[in-house]
């Protein structure tokens, strides 16, 4: 096989990883939002920001 | 000899569970911890058997037949398992324990034949333990109190599962321990049957903290 | 009722996870951006270079390869430290940090390994030997997945944080191991040529889009790490949260 | 603490034996390397040594993950916890017992497998005591982990994961040991003697490391 | 609907644990076992669920809503564990149970949030069931009982580890269970707090046969 | 029955994950070898089949002696023997589920693995395949050897020791299908087919047996 294909396929490999870490976070990250976002809804919050939003 | 907790709050995971409980016990007293299901019972009894680290405060055993450095050193635990093995009899069981737990300064532990006596199952020693009835398996944990002399019995609901003969047998032998100048602090729901006992009643939850998160 | 004394209240003041998401918010737009500039940059360079005499072409799985090495490893370090504030200053950042770089640092330790395969069967003749130091970078991303596996295995995350604790300190041994395996002992792999003693060896064609990417690499690094931070930090406020809801209303009943 | 090496020694033979178990699973794996290799008698010789100690590694490791849990479970490991009787020792008759009950029978099997794998007197011998030496290791190795594993759910093959790579140095040194009595000019002395360092380290370290983690573990 | 038991007797390894009970339950009743520790409450109840065979003697369900061949079918059988999992949620736990066992003809479970406000605990669904206390993974375990529907309760000392609140609660589900048309059959050493219950007393060990030894 | 098929996946994902510690098992096993056996690519290729077939064995085996074990202890082993639900079905269930967690992770893994044995594609391909035929064969072996043992405290290890003998088959059918199919003359499909009948033969003997050894037990 030609040089090139290991070269492609190194960066392939290397940019289906990278671009999986950023999925993991990123949908982490929007599910955590939601899950937030669903409690805020159903009236519980922090303490603090309880406190923030009073004063 | 005198138990003496102070400020003791404990965590479950990450939620302060209770907070700031502090009382004495001298030898001969009974203290009864009651409270709803969720209140923290088990928990308080597993900071004092040293079985969980307190978030603050100290239980310390002070004036004891012999200075020790933690509470759980001088006391038995019972707890919702009974620490027997199903395979081995009851013989091999208590006689183990028996051996390993040695006695502590001040008392002597009974023999086996006689503890299981004094539980009422005295005929029985030689069956696996795997194989006894729930309340049979559970008078048979409390004769591992009696094996091994120590000064302080920590109790978690030891009368669940047991009839009201074997009630009043527990009531018995608690009444006996307490006075040859022992301790014991039980958690329970029903009535112990015992007499001028102190209560303790965890309220839960109320004061939980803030975590840091 | 009194507010509670804990000990982590000293500490938690000096860096408390109200005020990391604070600082994230701002700062993971400007370090996400400088990445993929540095990104940019480094590809150009690394496709614009000249082909190794020795190596021809493959000589640009350099430019990823070894940037993913580098990375696995200091992911480790990172975790390391980490582990030292959970363990000594039970910093409860200090658990979310080494929580959250273990996936991060499994990802680099792959780009590694596939990389490092995808040059050595041109090279060597073969995907893998079991030499010193591929079987050490291997040991390294098993290690990586353990911890992942013990993390999920605990459901209370801070005994999971001491635990991994634990095991990442034991577990560093591996990253000398790694980093001189080449040194010590005579294997297939490359020694050194960049990151040594008396300076780098490498003719300087290479060595810029190298940095370049190195330098890339270590800001994504870090730019996922805060990330991740955060979410891990809005994962145990909700379960908080939720605890705490449950309570409230287990007591109204 | 004759008392817990009794009744641990008691409770493995009644429970179906750990012993027994450990020794087949030795022999399983020994039994199928020729199927992969092919009757080749050399390299089979060759590899025997290699193959012995992977097997007995294996092998000693499978129950471990049990060695606390099933303490745990039933709530002897409270009452263990809680004894004046320092818990590195009390981990320590447990890991001994443990090592009797699959160990010992592994060290005694083995001489039966290196007989299969047509290796010759001094291999034998060779192997025989370098796993004699190099099984507590592993043992102790296992405790820690178990220590680590023992409020995990399902911890069991955990346990092996964690131990695996910190025993590949007992691996290292045992079959280089053995390597070295078979072939003349490489003395034999230095390598079993890291790895009896390395046992005793380890019977040391184990047993701490598996009770720091037993009392981080208990709530 | 009737049940009826005639001429039960059970083994417990080699030894008779009783013999020849018979009872005949209408649907709207309740029957409470009592009897020491040992006596064979537990044994009863096991061979009534169809886990332990008979030695001899039947107990069939007549006239149920839907012909059933074994009793197990139609009942629950709550016994001295919860069958949840520690690691699930306690609403995963409970919707598996409602999809895994599905209702019996001629009547509905609540769904899981519902069966959980039942029995005091309507906010913590979403925790781990092994977070739980004691107490509170029994209250859980009770709601197993209503997400799917089955007429015939078999009940294994189901206050246990209950605080005075959960025993009045749990009173009240096995009477709405009764008023429904359902049956239940309780071992228990307290009170359970049901008026009008027919009560069977196990005496243990007499009468027990000869070995073929 | 998807109820509890997702019930046992969500255990497996939930509880430190089957899936992912099978594996890791599985790797790390693998990684274990060389050391043992040294850096030779030639010897590591002419035995790899051979040493992952015993991997994945050993992997998919060792955690399934919880498969009832666990059921029985919280309780919800009488509650499964209750229904109406034919026992037989629902132990397949569970099996399926512990294979879809554990077994076919490992297959997986396997080409990956055969990589790093130094292992050429056809090989690769073959181990991988016969893994994937084999692999469910152990698991329904492994359920019947569960369900005797599952009365036994510390059953773990007795359901190995049950099962490794009728596993054994699997393995050398196994093993042999794959060095039949590197190595020319061998005709790579009669030892195969075999296997394929093993698997359908232990799917329903398997289950069968695992529902009668759990009636028996109860009590
Ligand atoms: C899977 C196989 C491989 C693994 C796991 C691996 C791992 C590593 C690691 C950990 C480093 C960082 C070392 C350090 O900082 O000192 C590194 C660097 C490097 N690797 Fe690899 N490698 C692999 C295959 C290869 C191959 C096949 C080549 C080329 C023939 C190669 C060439 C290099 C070079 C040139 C460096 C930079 C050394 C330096 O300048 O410091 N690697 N590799
Ligand atoms: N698995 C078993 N194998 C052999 N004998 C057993 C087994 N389980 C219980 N027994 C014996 O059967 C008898 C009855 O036990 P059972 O559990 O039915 O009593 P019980 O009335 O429920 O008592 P408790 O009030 O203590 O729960 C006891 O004497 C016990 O020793
Ligand atoms: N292992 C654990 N992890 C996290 N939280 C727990 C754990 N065990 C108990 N808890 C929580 O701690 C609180 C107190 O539990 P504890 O067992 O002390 O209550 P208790 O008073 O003994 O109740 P009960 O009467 O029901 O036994 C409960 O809300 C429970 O949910
Ligand atoms: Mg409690
Ligand atoms: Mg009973």
């Amino acid at each position: 096989m030609s040089h090139a294909f290991y070269v492609t396929a190194s960066y392939i490999a290397a940019f289906a990883v990278v671009f999986g870490l950023v999925l993991w976070v990123w949908l982490d990250h929007r599910a955590r939002h939601r899950e937030l976002a669903r409690l805020e809804a159903a009236g519980i919050r922090r303490r603090s920001a309880r406190q923030e939003n009073a004063g | 000899m005198r138990l003496v907790a102070e400020g003791l709050s404990a965590r479950r995971g990450e939620d302060l569970i209770f907070q700031d409980i502090s009382f004495e016990i001298a030898g001969g007293e009974a203290l009864v911890v009651t409270g709803a299901n969720g209140s923290g019972k088990s928990t308080l009894l597993r900071v004092l058997a040293g079985l969980l680290a307190a978030e603050a405060g100290t239980a310390r055993l002070l004036a004891a037949a012999q200075p020790v450095e933690r509470l759980a050193e001088a006391a038995h635990y019972l707890g919702h398992r009974n620490a027997m093995k199903r395979e081995l009899t009851v013989d091999e069981n208590l006689t183990f324990w028996k051996a390993f737990l040695g006695d502590f300064a001040g008392g002597a532990g009974l023999s086996v034949d006689e503890a299981a006596d004094r539980v009422g199952l005295g005929g029985i020693v030689h069956l696996p333990f795997g194989t006894l009835s729930a309340g049979q398996q559970r008078r048979m944990a409390m004769a591992k109190l009696l094996v091994a002399w120590r000064p302080v019995w920590i109790l978690d609901e030891p009368t669940a599962a047991l009839d009201v003969a074997a009630e009043s047998m527990f009531a018995g032998l608690v009444t006996a321990h307490l006075s040859r100048g022992g301790i014991a602090i039980a958690a329970t729901h029903q009535p112990l049957g015992l007499d001028g006992v102190r209560e303790l009643r965890m309220t839960g939850f109320t004061g939980v903290a803030e975590t840091v998160w | 009722m009194s507010e509670p004394s804990l000990a982590i209240r000293k500490f938690s003041d000096l860096a408390n996870p109200t005020r990391f998401l604070a600082l994230v918010a701002i700062v993971w737009p400007w370090l996400a951006a400088l990445t993929v500039c540095l990104f940019a940059v480094g590809l150009y360079l690394s496709f614009a270079s000249v082909d190794d005499y020795q190596q021809g072409e493959t000589v640009r799985i350099m430019y990823v390869h070894v940037p993913a090495a580098w990375l696995s490893m200091m992911c480790y370090t990172v975790m390391a430290l980490s582990a030292l504030g959970t363990l000594v200053w039970r910093h409860p950042l200090a658990d979310v940090s080494a929580k959250a770089a273990a996936p991060l640092g499994a990802g680099f330790t792959l780009v590694a390994l596939i990389t490092g395969s995808l040059w050595g069967k041109p090279m060597w003749g073969t995907w893998w030997v079991w030499d010193a130091r591929l079987t050490s970078v291997f040991v390294l991303f098993l290690m990586y997945l353990g911890l992942i596996a013990l993390n999920r295995a605990m459901d209370d995350p801070t005994r999971a944080a001491k635990a991994s604790a634990i095991l990442i300190l034991v577990g560093f041994v591996n990253i000398p191991i790694i980093k001189f395996s080449v040194e010590w002992w005579n294997t297939l792999h490359q020694p050194a040529s960049v990151m040594r003693m008396d300076g780098p060896t490498i003719d300087p064609a290479f060595l810029w889009p190298l940095l370049i990417m190195a330098v890339a690499f270590t800001m994504l690094f870090f730019t996922l790490h805060i990330l991740a931070m955060r979410n891990e930090i809005l994962r145990r406020r909700i379960a908080v949260l939720r605890r705490h809801a449950a309570r409230s209303a287990g007591e109204a009943a | 603490m004759i008392a817990l090496l009794a009744r641990d020694l008691k409770l493995s033979m009644r429970a179906g034996g750990g012993a027994l178990i450990g020794v087949l699973f030795f022999m399983t794996v020994v039994a199928v390397i020729p199927f992969g290799v092919g009757p080749d008698l050399n390299l089979l010789a060759r590899i025997g040594p290699a193959i012995l100690w992977i097997g007995a590694l294996l092998a000693s490791l499978l129950g471990l993950d049990r060695l606390f849990q099933a303490e745990r479970e039933d709530g002897s490991l409270d009452l263990l916890l809680m004894q004046e009787t320092p818990l590195v020792l009390t981990v320590f008759i447990k890991c001994l017992a443990h090592w009797l009950a699959t160990g010992l029978p592994l060290v005694i099997a083995s001489p039966l497998l290196g007989l299969f794998m047509n290796m010759d007197e001094v291999a034998i011998g060779a192997t025989t005591l370098t796993l004699l030496v190099g099984t507590p290791a592993i043992t102790f190795i296992g405790a820690a982990g178990a220590g680590i594993a023992v409020a995990l759910p399902r911890g069991g093959l955990l346990v092996s994961i964690l131990v695996l790579p910190l025993a590949i140095p007992v691996l290292i040194f045992g079959v280089s040991a053995v390597y070295a009595a078979i072939q003349d000019p490489a003395p034999f002395l230095p390598p079993f003697l890291i790895l009896v360092a390395l046992n005793l380290f380890f019977a040391v370290i184990g047993p701490v490391a598996a009770a720091a983690a037993l009392r981080l573990s208990s709530d």
